[in-house]
């Protein structure tokens, strides 16, 4: 499976090695991986975070920016794990594993996904403290991000 | 026309309800968005500001021109901040 | 430890995850891995990759490099590891992680610390096939890439 | 002045030896190079073209033309071919 769309913790570790060990099979030299870690606040502790998403639109959406990412660059492998429900602060969020016969190649296909996940797929992000709850702002840089594979 | 309409994040915490079955004869999203806000105020505070609002016609990202002819499904939520 | 030069095998699952875990707790949201492992040849299969090292200044020469990281970059973490000896096909060659409050700073300073170990870290790479042995040569796009950080 | 010197790589493999102890009044990293060049024809193959050929003093990169007044160790060695 290339995309993982749960609400299960995952262990990066173990899906970083199981997708290597595939993808040096299929000729790959070169393995990046992205993994969003839940970031404490720095003004009150997180209680939680919670990532509403959108059924059947989340996996059509991740499963459209794998294919273009496919299409875009020399891979050997493309993977995509995203959570969604109650996470605590040290949790991984996310990740995203490439894999190409050359780095730059694996470089840029892993950015190229991270900068589509953040804007394009449909996941929203909500920190809870004993302050209360607020939705996380979508960032100005991260949809300018997206210019530059424009 | 029968559209299944959804509601994300904050869109969803105003309109008080994640999804529900509306009767329309809109043209467009945005002729759907202005019907709903003259329905009532919860609506009109969840699109007081379309500028943070994102919309999905059939779980495909569109815009508010687009036309609902033959859509099925619409969402409308906040921009995304997945990753 | 963040610079590791051994001739053991290493597994990147089990160091990323314990790299991921130290820079949870120092305020990292985003991780970023590489991992280089060895590609079998197309012509001739690989018996084995060997690659010599210059012992004493290869430990200077990736702390000077991954200095230079954390001066540019706010990181939590920067770790590198490098292998020399023998290795054979499939094994990892090396990796790098790199911590970071946000995803830009841990891609740049991964991508960087890349750019400097292919060429200014002193290993050399030799593979051996039943028709013979032969020292990789270095590639002219590899010392261009050190432009960008100039 | 008594000089370290190393060879690692197909330097090492031409010269032979991946260390000796040299004695020179070389002044810079070309001088030692040319020295050395006379002395045996190994050395001559190694330092045949040294586009191919990189030096570090004291396990720093340097430049052929580099002086070696304070230097202990001197390093050949092809491109580098890490990561």
């Amino acid at each position: 499976m290339d995309v993982l769309i749960q609400s299960e913790v995952f262990d990066a570790g173990a899906e970083l090695n199981r997708f290597s060990q595939r993808a040096a099979n299929n000729g790959a030299g070169a393995v990046v991986s992205f993994t969003g870690l839940v970031r404490d606040l720095a003004d009150s502790p997180l209680s939680r975070m919670e990532i509403e998403h959108y059924p059947g639109m989340t996996e059509r959406a991740i499963e459209a920016i794998r294919a273009e990412a496919v299409t875009r660059w020399s891979l050997s492998g493309a993977l995509v794990i995203h959570r969604h429900g109650q996470l605590a602060a040290g949790d991984p969020i996310m990740m995203v594993a490439t894999a190409a016969p050359h780095r730059v190649d694996a470089f840029a296909a892993a950015e190229f996904l991270m900068d589509y996940l953040k804007s394009r797929a449909p996941f929203w992000k909500k920190e809870v403290t004993a302050q209360g709850a607020s939705w996380v702002d979508s960032k100005a840089e991260d949809e300018a991000a997206l210019d530059r594979w424009a | 026309m029968q559209l299944e309409v959804l509601y994300f994040a904050w869109v969803r915490e105003r309109i008080g309800v994640p999804r529900e079955t509306v009767q329309t004869e809109a043209r467009t999203v945005a002729d759907l968005v202005a019907e709903l806000t003259t329905r009532e105020e919860r609506y009109a505070a969840a699109f007081a500001d379309l500028s943070t609002v994102r919309v999905a016609l059939d779980q495909t990202l569109s815009g508010f021109e687009a036309e609902l002819a033959g859509v099925r499904e619409v969402a409308f939520f906040p921009p995304m901040t997945g990753g």
